[in-house]
């Protein structure tokens, strides 16, 4: 057993967890949190293929894996935007507005 | 660039830039009056000996256009049809709200029509051929009533399902043989499928029972000059069609060629009954334009039993389809020139112009009727032999059916003359002269045929008089019938009202019967989709189809994933490191 | 003394990216000025588009290796054919409704914010196009899917923002499948460029779990049947433009990667194909139901679409049944065809509706007015759909029914034969109304409501219609010279 | 083989503290605890990052991932007060469905890689052959803005078109009638949070120009930096309510604040291109100055679009917010 064993099981289990999460969880919000441990998962995938055993990683992937958190915090920010304007769109069709 | 192949060019393109036109008002008036001018490129060309190729690799998929002698015969008389079926509808659209979106689908039918017999290549053919029905689809709901609706709608379900046939049948032919070319198409072997796709699709534009059933309500519900195209010339298209593509005297297919030619019998004899049996002058037409066709499905059969006969058939059937389009075309124009006449107080006056294409079509000798008969008969003695006397036997009676069906036309066009717009009323020449023109041209035909190259005229004039004796029964039949008719209305009404009963007592069951089920099937196409996707939204299909994806892909992927894996042996030993910098 | 400038030694690959990347800039930071910034920046990378199609029509294989860092280290630009086709389509269906949109008199909301989102999106669906790197692919896919997000929510009913949201989670989850699937393929083979996963791809064992990771993304991004749950409710309730560019464009960049991976680098032979020729006979026959029921003219539309992505898809089946065969020719002309003829429905819609007032299909013949040009372009478009002679859906059915016969795929055929009957069914219901005028109550006004914008869908219902007339054009662009090896079954 | 590693069980247990914590967050009732309990998962991510030998994408991970997203989790939960959920929920049998396919794709993944022996040199050796020639010392550096910076301006593309997007839904909302966007209650005022603020604000941007700077030369880089800088900026916005200035006058130089990094980035690119070497070719001399120029407008850009992120709303001009506030149902 290995690091790379240990947590490219823990990247794949993540991306399960979070996949399943994603499509059953009854509320959005938390649909987003388990879009992101998914992308986590994605992650750890890359930086175990990063990694060298006796060090010396490997910095492609490092970058790849820099953008894919900053590309999905950017959707997680639109997608929490859409949760607050659709909360306050139903707020609003509540009340006795014309 | 050569002037045949400048008229090529012009066979659509002079009616498609007419059509175009349209779309600018100030232009409308002038080309809707010179409506019969766009069939003339077809006519010029038509008397052009050489048959001029004109290839347009860049159009579609690749388009190849030129004429051959029998692409020339049906361009002929076509070509004649329209022309005359125009110069009838410049007057019979004098002051139509509509005549303008007539004009367009007449002109588009007409490119669509003509176009096609210069076609050398699938794509074209198909295409002109699409453009002639969906077009001619205005012209038959082009009274707006709800009868025309309705026999609208029943053309254009067959048209759709006739293209659809076209399509899979072209297309498999042209798998089949590798090429896009007409001519590859004839030279290939061809499958049992695509053989049948396309006889099916060609037999819906001929009218071949029991594909027919939108021809007689389409023919009636279309104004005149446009039924005139659709019976004179437009249903002509689809045994152009059958010729242009199908391998006839090369392959054997007796099958098909049964199936056909048992098709060609019974259409012969059931459209006459259902001629008898209808009630308006312009439908008693169509039928008999049915009734007519299945003599061209006994020599297609005949021909796809025993190739070696198609070199007879050939000819018979072109001068068949001639005889048929100009005397159907003449009988239609006619039926207005009728209506108008009666109008003016004068039915009488009308019926010296009706005669003569009616004497045609039922083959009273010497006109064009008998000498096709007659060609048709000698042609179908190479058929296969054990049918060559069932084959003989139909086409004589055919004789007696068209006669009975020429009197339930008169009878009908008696009892219901036709409506005719104020327009023609007042100049009757806008359709007379064109019948009369297309009545001469039929006699003409017996003079002209020999140019088209396929041979001398068959016989028109009769070793034996007695040979005419189906027509001469069918007219004492017609006047029998008309007699003992007129009496049963008169007479005892009880007696045929029980007689009738048993037969009202089954339609009025058969009705209600079909009423039900149309309900209940309507009720279920709006039921089943509601609740599948009710079930849908409770089982969360956007979930749950993830899971349906993911299980699909991964049993696909599975035995080489676990064979992989197998191989690699888990947990094997990274790959080569990299040594330490 | 002006410089001497070699317009052939121009880099022209990257001028699709950046001009509308710089247009979006402009128009973002000057709101005032965002539609003749928007307008530049399409027209600049139309200038980009149409000189790149150039050079692939002499033969030429323009690549670029952003920075001079050759792959695998860095990132290369291509084009070949079917780059081509799919940057001319986004060219003439942004600048059409780009016009349409500056012929309009602005909404009141999201009217500045509407032209930096359009050109945003323009960028990524160009760079998605021309890039040869699959993680660079990735990012641009994610560019494409906020912007078209952003432009989703305009209309600014609850309606909207609840199927964007859906629109956004389905295409983040569809995102997190493809980085793992792309994880999983650096990690077997420690690179991205697309020529070299081509000449390893397949022989690792977890390529077939990136392979299904990967496929399934694209498939809940390119709403395949199955996974089209997001895609009814967000194209219907988008502004009419809008609807337009995602239905007729954003569809078609997932669709056109999954063809060049299949056909350039995963496996072509893999069975995978008859689970995505399943899904689309599914797509086919759910989308037409679903259209057949509809009633809205909007929602028609769009479950249209998905029938229509179906029949794409239906390509990947075919190749399953006989690689060497199919005719992919057939399956891109029916993506243009659909793109261009998709755009002018959604449009013609938006001025139906506009002019109409509603878009209940069972009241439209009811009305009194009537936007002649509108449903003339409608009815053009629907024919282009159908599939009649001479349309360039024509063309695109032809083909890929000739793919099929020479697969002996009879099923496949059948399917694309019953899509095409139920598409006239469905299409039908709204034409038919168009006809009648004996419901109308009042006077009927035939001539009503012609503006400029109805310039921009007729032209494209034209386009759509008379292509079909050049196919041999197309067809000959599409075997122009191809860096990812030539579409299998191109005629010639 | 490979002697037994010594931090082998921390491995374990770190993997499994990872896989529980995430469990935890998403199935956790409370959604504030939620939000916390996915920014310590964040973290712990980031500390396995760190033993795996990617220092620089544990820093982005614990800066964005865990810090920015945790960030705005609970922006959001303060705004709409707790989650909604789904009138009905997914029924049992599709769920387990899911589970079960979901559970099969992971497994058979995970035996897949496994059984896969990962590339040998991946593009170590293509990156130690090139990094003379980048301009920079640190390798993720060299890749992120030289080797691969198309992709890197293309990411910084994704995060403008967020914050047009987020602006865009903004625009959507009735405002007359909504609550209003800033963050009442959360405002930090008051003589304690001021002289917090004067202490604390110039200290992270003096960390965030460092984390830029440093970027060079070994982990840290335009990314971090500008996160750091965007909590300087969103704890000023806090300080306002959760809002923007209000002065008018700072809309062009928010929104050119904004799009600085692209600007910049595709301005050196199409200069490189004009100097002759090609779009983004930098000249081995002048690479250095050039990505740190770029770099630093990247991170001011990235610092100003977290910020509009977390605020999720467009800047109005003073007077319109006045008018909000003084009458609800005005015109």
């Amino acid at each position: 057993m290995t690091p790379e064993t240990i947590y490219g099981a823990t990247g794949i289990a993540l991306f399960a967890i979070g996949l399943y999460h994603a499509l059953v969880l009854p509320s959005a919000l938390r649909r987003i949190v388990a879009l992101n441990v998914a992308s986590v998962g994605a992650g750890f995938v890359m930086v175990i293929a990063a990694w060298r055993p006796g060090g010396g990683a490997d910095p492609v992937p490092h970058a790849l894996v820099i953008t894919g958190i900053v590309v999905l915090v950017a959707a997680t920010a639109v997608a929490l935007a859409l949760v607050r304007a659709l909360h306050d769109a139903d707020t609003t069709e509540t009340d006795d507005t014309p | 660039m050569p002037l045949p192949q400048i008229l090529i060019a012009l066979v659509p393109g002079l009616p498609l830039a007419m059509a175009a036109l349209l779309a600018f008002a100030p232009a409308r008036a002038a080309v809707r009056a010179v409506l019969p001018l766009a069939a003339l490129p077809a006519l010029a060309l038509t008397l052009l000996p050489d048959s001029a190729l004109l290839a347009e690799p860049w159009l579609m998929l690749g388009g190849q256009f030129g004429t051959d002698p029998v692409g020339r015969v049906f361009m002929g008389f076509s070509a004649l049809i329209w022309a005359a079926a125009g110069w009838a509808a410049v007057g019979w659209m004098r002051g139509d709200d509509h005549a303008t979106g007539f004009a367009a689908c007449f002109l588009l039918a007409m490119a669509g029509n003509l176009g096609m017999f210069t076609a050398r290549d699938v794509a074209s053919l198909y295409a002109l051929f699409a453009l002639m029905s969906f077009a001619s689809y205005g012209l038959v709901v082009h009274g707006r009533s709800g009868s025309a609706f309705a026999a609208g709608r029943i053309y254009i379900v067959f048209v759709v399902a006739g293209e659809l046939a076209l399509f899979a049948g072209l297309a498999l032919m042209a798998a089949n043989a590798g090429s896009l070319m007409l001519a590859d198409l004839r030279a290939a072997p061809v499958s049992d499928i695509a053989a049948g796709l396309l006889l099916a699709g060609f037999a819906v534009k001929l009218g071949i029972m029991p594909l027919h059933v939108w021809l007689p309500p389409a023919h009636g519900a279309a104004p005149v000059p446009a039924s005139a195209v659709l019976s004179g010339a437009m249903i002509k298209a689809g045994l152009f069609g059958m010729i242009a593509v199908m391998p006839f005297g090369v392959a054997e297919m007796p099958v098909h060629g049964t199936v056909l030619m048992a098709a060609g019998l019974v259409t012969i004899f059931a459209a006459g009954l259902g001629g008898v049996n209808s009630d308006s002058p312009k439908a008693v037409l169509g039928w008999s334009s049915v009734s007519q066709m299945g003599l061209m499905a006994l020599g297609l059969g005949a021909a796809l039993t025993v190739p070696g006969a198609w070199a007879l058939v050939l000819p018979a059937l072109m001068f068949q389809a001639a005889h048929h389009g100009l005397a159907k075309g003449a009988l239609f124009l006619g039926t207005g020139a009728f209506g108008a006449a009666a109008a003016l107080r004068g039915s009488w006056a009308a019926l010296p112009l009706l005669a003569l294409p009616m004497a045609a079509l039922v083959g009273l000798a010497p006109l064009s009727g008998y000498a096709a008969k007659e060609g048709l008969r000698a042609a179908l003695a190479a058929g296969p032999a054990g049918w060559v006397p069932w084959l003989v036997l139909a086409l004589t009676l055919s004789g007696l059916v068209t006669t009975l069906l020429m009197g339930r036309y008169l009878l009908t066009l008696w009892r219901q003359v036709p409506t005719v717009p104020r327009a023609v009323v007042e100049g009757p020449g806008w359709v007379a002269l064109p019948a009369a023109t297309l009545a001469a041209c039929g006699v003409l035909l017996l003079g002209l045929w020999p140019l088209a190259g396929f041979g001398p005229v068959p016989s028109s004039w009769p070793k034996d008089w007695l040979t005419q004796w189906p027509v001469a029964a069918g007219v004492v039949l017609s006047v029998a019938g008309a007699i003992w008719g007129h009496a049963q209305r008169v007479g005892p009404l009880v007696l045929l009202a029980q007689v009738m009963a048993p037969w009202h007592a089954a339609e009025a069951y058969g009705q209600h019967k079909v009423r039900m089920t149309q309900r209940a099937a309507r009720r279920l196409a709006r039921a089943i989709p509601a609740h599948i996707d009710a079930v849908a939204a409770r089982w969360r299909l956007g979930q749950a189809a993830m899971a349906a994806v993911l299980v699909a892909l991964l049993a696909v992927e599975a035995p080489a994933l676990f064979s992989q894996i197998a191989e690699h042996a888990p947990f094997a030993a990274a790959g080569p490191d990299l040594p330490q910098p | 003394m002006i410089p001497q400038i070699d317009l052939a030694a121009i880099d022209w690959m990257l001028v699709p990216v950046l001009a509308p990347l710089l247009g979006a800039i402009a128009g973002f930071v000057l709101p005032r000025a965002a539609t003749a910034a928007g307008m530049a920046g399409l027209g600049l990378s139309a200038v980009g588009s149409a000189a790149i199609t150039a050079q692939v029509r002499t033969g030429a294989a323009p690549s670029t290796a952003i920075g001079g860092w050759e792959p695998p280290l860095g990132i290369v630009l291509a084009a070949d054919g079917l780059t081509a086709a799919f940057l001319l389509l986004t060219v003439v269906l942004t600048l059409a409704i780009g016009t349409t949109r500056a012929l309009t008199p602005a909404p009141a909301r999201g009217a500045a914010i509407f032209w930096p989102l359009m050109l945003l999106l323009v960028a990524g669906l160009n760079g998605a196009f021309l890039s040869t790197d699959i993680f660079n692919i990735y990012v641009t896919l994610e560019v494409a899917a906020l912007a078209a997000v952003g432009l989703a929510v305009l209309t600014g009913s609850a309606a909207a923002l609840r199927a964007a949201l859906n629109y956004l989670l389905a295409g983040m989850l569809g995102g997190v499948l493809i980085l793992l699937g792309i994880g999983l393929l650096f990690h077997a083979h420690g690179r991205l460029d697309l020529a070299g996963l081509a000449a390893v791809a397949g022989s690792a064992p977890s390529d077939g779990i990136a392979l299904i990771a990967i496929i399934a993304g694209l498939a809940l991004k390119a709403a395949l049947f199955p996974l089209h749950a997001w895609l009814p409710a967000a194209h219907s309730n988008a502004q009419a433009p809008v609807s337009a560019l995602l239905s007729a464009l954003v569809l078609k960049a997932p669709l056109y990667v999954a063809l060049r991976l299949w056909v350039g680098v995963l496996d072509p032979a893999t069975a995978s194909g008859t689970v995505l020729g399943v899904m689309g006979a599914g797509a086919i026959l759910w989308g037409s139901v679903q259209a057949l029921r509809a009633e809205r003219l909007k929602l028609l539309v769009a479950y249209s679409t998905v029938a229509q992505v179906g029949l794409i898809s239906l390509a990947f089946g075919l190749s399953a049944a006989n690689p060497a065969a199919i005719a992919w020719t057939g399956a891109v002309t029916l993506m243009l065809a659909h793109g261009l003829a998709k755009a002018a429905m959604f449009m013609a819609a938006g001025r139906i509706v506009e002019e109409v007032g509603h878009d209940r299909i069972a009241e439209l013949d009811r009305s009194p007015r009537r936007p002649t040009l509108a449903q003339f372009s409608f009815a053009l478009a629907a024919i282009s759909l159908i599939g009649l002679p001479p349309t360039l859906g024509f063309a695109g059915k032809w083909q890929l029914m000739e793919g099929a016969v020479r697969a002996d795929a009879w099923i496949w055929l059948a399917m694309a034969m019953a899509g095409t009957l139920l598409s006239v069914g469905y299409l039908s219901r709204v034409l038919v109304g168009f006809l009648r005028f004996d419901r109308v109550r009042g006077a009927v006004g035939e001539h009503q409501g012609w503006t400029l914008a109805d310039g921009p869908p007729l032209l494209l219902a034209v386009t759509a219609f008379g292509a079909g007339l050049f196919a041999t054009h197309i067809i000959a662009l599409l075997a122009a010279g191809a860096p990812l090896g030539q579409l299998p079954g191109a005629m010639q | 083989m490979s002697p037994p590693d010594p931090y082998l069980l921390l491995d374990l247990g770190l993997a499994a503290t990872i896989l529980v914590l995430a469990l935890a967050a998403l199935r956790q009732r409370d959604s504030f605890t939620m939000a916390v309990v996915f920014i310590l998962f964040g973290l712990l991510v980031a500390l396995a990052w760190v033993r795996l030998d990617a220092p620089d994408v544990a820093l982005a991970e614990a800066a964005i991932g865990a810090g920015v997203t945790g960030a705005l989790l609970l922006r959001t939960l303060r705004h709409v007060g707790g989650e909604r959920r789904d009138p009905a929920p997914v029924p049992r049998v599709v769920a387990g469905m899911l589970g079960l396919s979901v559970a099969g794709f992971a497994t058979l993944g995970g035996l897949a890689l496994m059984a896969t022996p990962r590339h040998g040199t991946g593009l170590i050796p293509a990156v130690a052959a090139r990094m003379d020639q980048s301009g920079v010392e640190h390798p993720v550096t060299a890749v992120l803005l030289n080797f691969r910076a198309y992709d890197t301006l293309l990411e910084v593309v994704v995060v403008l078109a967020a914050v047009m997007a987020v602006w865009a839904i903004d625009r959507t909302i009735d405002r007359a009638a909504a609550p209003l966007p800033y963050l009442p209650g959360v405002a930090l005022r008051g003589p304690i949070a001021g002289a917090y603020l004067r202490l604390v604000l110039p200290a992270l941007a003096l960390i965030g120009a460092y984390l830029v700077w440093i970027g060079a030369y070994s982990p840290g880089g335009a990314f971090q930096g500008g996160a750091v800088l965007a909590a300087a900026g969103v704890l000023s916005a806090l300080a306002r309510g959760g809002r923007w200035p209000r002065t008018a006058a700072t809309m062009p130089l928010l929104r050119g604040s904004l799009v600085l990094g692209v600007v910049v980035f595709t301005g050196v690119g199409i200069w490189a291109a004009v100097a002759g070497g090609g779009v983004l070719h930098y000249p081995p001399a002048q690479a250095k100055p050039l990505i740190l120029l770029i770099e630093a407008s990247v991170a001011l850009s990235i610092a100003a679009t977290l910020t509009a992120l977390f605020l999720g709303h467009m800047p109005q001009p003073a007077a319109r917010i006045a008018l909000r506030k003084g009458t609800t149902n005005d015109t």
